[in-house]
């Protein structure tokens, strides 16, 4: 779909906004609906939407195939880590009221880290999903 | 303080070192990963194991979050003794791995394996010490599809179709289960499963509660492959990497057991079980079926890994056996052959993987005379095959005679009799492979053969050897077996 | 107790009962994994169906209101649903897999071709 | 050294052996010479035993304790101390034959026989000092599974099948019938030691004990009671030295001294005599004594007749220890003995026919002796032994199992016993008749003589040993009275 260029430059403009949404889903989860699934989903919707446009190697050279397995793991990682963080602090795994200073702001803290690794790790997922479907079959072409 | 904090380590050390491994991008990296997280993974299941073998239970609360709310993780010596039977396997099979994947995984996959062993260790872990329903299914789902793609990687292309058929049954057993769980929280308004046996008693409508005993059973039988349940299981453990075979073999169906224990008694009370449905005598009926027709059904097997995994669905009649017998005695053959059996076909598995390193093949047609040429491999199996048969000074022979003696406490001599007679059915087909391995005459490709390499050798002899040892000092199986026994017999407290 | 009050539940038993009878019924490897994918969409529906109380609202306690739906089943539910992305995808890949070593997704054609192996 | 020791080192010094012969696998000479030390040293730790438990005592030793109340443990007790004195006393002749035998037939694989041999033997003593059922059936077992590869030694297929039938009969018999028998013993009287009286006495009903003694003597395969005989015959197809460790030195013996044990130790003697549900015992024991007579009667084949002559004379233990009565249970104990000795004789004599002539049949053997004069003397001997002529062994036990019978005023026993004895001589007598008086064909022996010297040397031991017996039976007499009447008696 290169060669439209409605496309081309609407997605452009798409890409910024959506991302940003991703970005207002993810912290106002908060206070509202949403969180880092919803968030994680989107973020990795834009990219998607980028692949289809621009075609998969172009997305490949935007958000590499190493990043994208360093992020599922990383977010996942971060995610117990924030546990590990509360025994380290004197409480029990995944414990966030000792993460700050009154229990209250230890919740935040502590949901604000865990979602944001469940916001990595998800994009991290559909992107991988994605690749690996999408990249299938094509990987034997030669390159054109 | 650490020792505060151990049901949740044996869990989160394992799923950490996953994600690690992901970014290390190294098989090397990751074995090394591995090793240090199984044997960290026995040292925690020790350690736990010590705390509470006594008597008494140890509580966890994630986030502080205090029963029922949040999630507890419980350990009494039922699941401690799971626990620490998973952590031995682990730490032998990582020791074992590094040979067999670097022949049967290509090279770019190998961190990739680790990562998996490591999640499905987690896994199984997480179902051994947590003490919530909803928890227990999300942890058998990472255990069971992590062993989905470790079975998977097998080399033969039908890992793939055996992995897939694994991939369905599994699925719908833990659907199953999930929907049993539903409904007990839908009756008890909790998923803490302490909280719900206390609350099962107050229950004035048993019929959901009777529809979520038999959702469960179904479901979790499915996992535990219970013959007729046992499909996906024979052509999973032939065609997967030798040490995923070793590894599932050992753990996973057992894991399973636990779970269907723990509801029958810590959840449900044995009373409800036995008396109000005749889970008892069905399950009487399955096992013995399993324990006749499995065993015959190895008996013809053309494929060396397929037999004794169909030997596995037999052993696994012997575990339930002992269960439906549902006394005391019954429940300690039960859960000492969990033991026992685990550690006779993690080592038969074990040894197998050296036949399947160097032969490549596991028909009986292509390793003829192969006790010639790999001498310890082959007499371990040996070894291992007559613990299956239950020779006295084996693990086997433990089970046996336990299992035989809650027949006849029972009053069920016939039991009795169909517990050694199928032992004869074991005799068969164990004779099979020495036949095989030393009557025959070695062919050209089998007599270039060389013995498995050391590293393969070490833990797999070291199972054996655990096999006869434990066969004669019987205090750390057959006591914790009892006193896990006890536990569950005695009930909610 | 009606049997329109338990509606929420005939249309789980529905659910349940078409999933399983595709996944058995069908040779298709695809859509055994469509009919995995209806009976577990059947347990979703049994645990958040109770949930909800007629009259109930959101559980944010505010002033007004009494009754609450319960946010518990939401929350495993959407674990399960996870669960059930990843089997679905697992599975998925596992089809591509078995296309690309067998070149078919019938599971008759498939266990001939394992005959022969 | 005190006897705990010794009963420990007799089951150490043949498995050390054992190892030692493995690691000696290069050299053939030493790996013999190792054999024959083991083999005395065992005799004479064994020996240094005999005295003690003459005197009334009845050492013991505890190893672990396997299962909560299972101990593997042993203690030396007047018939077993008898079965260990004459299996340890065999090995060391038989290794001595072994030696002449193997190399004379240029056998294979003699490394893994001489190590499975000591094995066998370590199993053996294992049985012999058992202090409880459990033990016991831990080295029964064992012994079938060491003695399974000399069994198959030729590694061919009549061999294989051998092997399976040996391995099947008496492994399956052991799990399905032995090992739910001693199960349901713990089960009802919460105890599996061997205590003098017996331990089932009182706490099982007739019926209970009747079943279980069925269990018992056919759970015990080596007993080779009819109808689980059939893989005696079969496993002849191994090489003769491992024939005479089945039925002289090991094996067989085992089965009867097993048989013995439960029904003196388990059942007690006093406690089950008259009772009903017991009494079917003497009448399958005779049948397999009179059948199995009539079976080696037709037998062509040399080792064959032996074979069956050996499951005749099994159940004469059997029938003498189900007589009940003192003097029988005497007569059973001295009859494993006497019997060994005969039967090894004759096997020595079957192999050193088979390595000197290439000879295997009965009909084959007409004018041997004068070819081989020391051989058939000493079949003679045997053979004399195994009918109760005297001056041979066999005559004392046969004398005291028939007082028994008669003591026991049970004339169906009688009878068995005079008819058996009728066909022992009708199917031996004229082996010997042939050998020594009839004349071959022409030159069908001159190509051979004797067999080589160690042979000789064995087989006109043990002959000697028959003799000797019927003169100074005083060691073994003195073993076996105490069984039925107490260290006092």
């Amino acid at each position: 779909m290169k060669d439209y260029l409605v496309l081309r430059v609407v997605a452009k403009i798409l890409i910024a906004f959506m991302l940003l949404f991703a970005l207002y889903v993810q912290f106002h989860g908060d206070f509202g609906p949403g969180g880092g699934f919803q968030a994680g989903v989107i973020s990795a919707a834009a990219v998607i939407f980028y692949a289809i446009i621009y075609g998969l190697p172009a997305a490949r050279a935007v958000v590499p195939d190493w990043l994208v397995e360093t992020m599922l793991a990383a977010g996942v990682l971060l995610y117990a880590l924030v546990g590990v963080a509360g025994i380290l602090l004197g409480g029990n795994y995944l414990d966030y009221f000792v993460l700050g200073a009154d229990p209250v702001a230890g919740q935040h803290r502590g949901i604000f880290w865990v979602e944001l690794g469940v916001l990595i790790t998800v994009a991290g997922v559909m992107l991988k999903i994605f690749y690996v479907f999408a990249g299938r079959g094509s990987e034997e072409e030669p390159p054109s | 303080m650490i020792s505060s904090h151990l049901p949740i380590l044996l869990v989160v050390v394992p799923l950490i070192a996953a994600p690690v491994m992901v970014i290390l991008r190294s098989g090397a990296a990751a074995w090394v990963l591995a090793i240090a997280v199984s044997w960290a993974a026995l040292a925690i299941s020790g350690a736990l194991f010590v705390q509470v073998a006594g008597g008494g239970h140890v509580s966890y609360f994630l986030g502080s979050w205090p029963a029922p709310w949040g999630i507890e993780y419980r350990v009494d010596v039922v699941n401690a003794y799971l626990a620490l039977l998973v952590g031995v396997v682990a730490a032998v099979v990582s020791v074992y791995s590094p040979r067999s994947v670097l022949a049967e995984i290509e090279p770019g996959r190998r961190y990739l394996f680790y990562t998996m062993y490591a999640l499905c260790l987690s896994g199984l872990l997480g179902i051994a010490v947590t003490g919530d329903a909803f928890n227990l299914f999300v942890f058998l789902e990472i255990s069971s599809l992590s062993s989905y793609v470790l079975i998977a990687l097998g080399r033969d292309r039908r890992a793939l179709m055996a992995a897939y058929q694994y991939l369905i049954l599994g699925t719908i057993g833990a659907t199953f289960y999930v929907i049993g769980v539903g409904m007990l929280y839908l009756a008890t308004g909790t998923l803490n499963l302490a909280d719900m046996a206390a609350r099962l008693a107050g229950v004035s409508e048993p019929r959901a509660v009777l529809a979520a005993l038999a959702f469960i059973t179904v479901g979790v039988s499915l996992k535990l492959a219970l013959f007729p349940l046992h499909l996906w299981l024979p052509n999973a453990y032939a065609y997967a990497p030798s040490a995923v075979t070793a590894f599932l073999a050992a753990t996973a169906t057992k894991v399973s057991v636990y779970v269907l224990l723990r509801y029958y008694y810590s959840v449900f009370g044995g009373s409800t079980v036995f008396h109000a449905l005749p889970m008892g005598e069905i399950l009487l009926v399955f096992s013995l079926a399993a324990m006749f027709i499995a065993s015959t059904i190895a008996i013809f097997q053309e494929n060396v890994k397929r037999m004794f995994a169909y030997s596995s669905v037999a052993q696994i009649g012997y575990i339930t056996l002992g269960v439906a017998l549902a006394s005391m005695t019954g429940l300690t053959a039960g859960l000492v052959h969990v033991f026992n059996h685990a550690l006779t076909k993690g080592a038969l598995f074990l040894l197998l993987g050296g036949i399947a390193l160097r032969a490549g093949a596991m028909r009986f047609g292509s390793i003829g005379g192969i006790g010639r040429v790999m001498p310890l491999t082959c007499f371990g199996i040996v070894l291992g095959g007559l613990s299956l048969i239950g020779v006295p000074a084996t693990v086997g022979f433990v089970s046996k005679w336990y299992l035989v003696q809650a027949a006849l406490e029972r009053g069920s001599p016939w039991i009795a009799f169909a517990v050694v007679a199928s032992s004869l059915l074991a005799l068969v087909y164990v004779w099979r492979f020495i036949e095989v391995a030393y009557f025959r005459e070695p062919d050209a490709r089998v007599s270039a053969l060389r013995e498995a390499p050391a590293s393969m050798l070490v833990p797999a002899w070291a199972l054996i050897a655990a096999c006869i040892y434990f066969g004669i000092d019987t205090d750390l199986t057959l006591g914790g077996a009892a006193a896990a026994a006890w536990e569950l017999i005695r009930g909610p407290q | 107790m009606t049997f329109a009050s338990h509606y929420g539940y005939w249309v789980t038993i529905f659910l349940a009962i078409a999933g399983l009878y595709i996944v058995v019924a069908r040779g298709n490897l695809v859509k055994k994994l469509v009919g995995l994918s209806i009976f577990q969409t059947s347990v979703y529906l049994l645990y958040i169906a109770p949930g909800k109380l007629i009259g109930g609202t959101a559980p944010i306690v505010a002033d007004g209101f009494q009754v609450y739906s319960n946010p518990l089943p939401h929350v495993l539910i959407l674990t399960a649903i996870v669960v059930g992305i990843a089997t679905l995808a697992l599975g998925l890949a596992l089809v591509v897999r078995i296309k690309e070593a067998y070149g078919s997704i019938e599971e008759d054609e498939i266990l001939a071709a394992e005959r022969g192996d | 050294m005190t006897p705990e020791t010794a009963i420990l080192g007799a089951i150490a010094v043949p498995l050390l052996g054992a190892a030692l012969i493995g690691a000696a696998h290069r050299v053939p000479d030493l790996r013999e010479a190792v054999t024959l030390v083991t083999a005395v040293a065992l005799f004479l730790l064994v020996a240094t035993l005999a005295p003690g438990v003459l005197a009334g005592a009845r050492p013991a030793a505890h190893v672990a304790e396997v299962m909560p109340g299972i101990d593997l443990a042993f203690r030396v007790e007047p018939l077993g101390m008898l079965f260990a004195l004459v299996s340890s006393g065999l090995w060391i002749v038989n290794s001595l034959y072994s030696i002449g035998y193997m190399r004379g037939n240029r056998e294979a694989h003699q490394t893994r026989y001489y190590v499975c041999f000591a094995a066998a033997l370590a199993s053996t003593m294992g049985i012999a000092f058992a202090g409880n059922l459990f033990t016991l059936f831990l080295f029964y077992e064992a012994l079938t599974l060491v003695t399974y590869p000399l069994v198959t030694h030729h590694g061919t297929d009549e061999a294989r099948r051998a092997g399976r039938l040996y391995i099947g009969v008496l492994v399956g018999t052991s799990i399905v019938f032995l090992l739910v028998a001693i199960i349901w013993t713990w089960a009802i009287t919460g105890t599996i030691e061997f205590e003098p009286g017996g331990i089932l006495a009182g706490s099982a009903s007739n019926a209970t004990v009747g079943l279980l003694l069925a269990l018992y003597v056919f759970g015990i395969g080596k007993a080779a009671v009819m109808p689980v005989h059939r893989w005696l015959p079969a496993a002849m197809v191994a090489p003769t030295p491992v024939s005479a460790l089945l039925h002289a030195v090991a094996v067989v013996k085992a089965g009867a001294f097993a048989v013995v044990k439960v029904v003196v130790y388990v059942f007690g003697v006093e406690a089950i005599s008259g009772l009903a549900s017991v009494d079917w015992l003497p009448f399958i024991a005779g049948f397999t004594v009179i059948a199995a007579s009539i079976v080696a009667l037709r037998s062509d084949d040399l080792k064959r007749r032996l074979a069956y002559s050996t499951v005749s004379q099994l159940s004469y233990v059997v029938l003498a220890a189900a007589l009940l009565t003192p003097l029988s249970v005497i007569g059973a104990a001295l009859h494993i003995a006497t019997h060994a000795l005969g039967k090894i004789t004759l096997f020595f004599c079957a192999g050193a026919i088979y390595t000197a002539a290439h000879k295997s049949r009965v009909s084959e053997l007409d004018g041997i002796g004068r070819h081989m004069p020391w051989t058939m003397a000493a079949f003679t001997v045997g053979a004399l032994s195994l009918i109760g002529v005297p001056p041979a062994a066999g005559f004392v036990s046969k004398w005291f199992i028939i007082s028994g019978a008669l003591q026991a005023g049970h004339y169906p026993a009688v009878a068995v016993f005079i008819a058996s004895t009728l066909l022992n001589a009708a199917y031996f007598l004229p082996i010997v008749h042939a050998a020594f008086f009839r004349r071959g064909p022409e030159d069908a022996h001159a190509a051979h003589g004797e067999a080589p010297w160690p042979m000789v040397a064995a087989t006109t031991a043990t002959a000697a040993a028959t003799i000797a017996l019927f003169f100074v039976a005083d060691l073994p007499l003195a073993l076996a009275r105490q069984l039925s009447f107490g260290p006092a008696g």
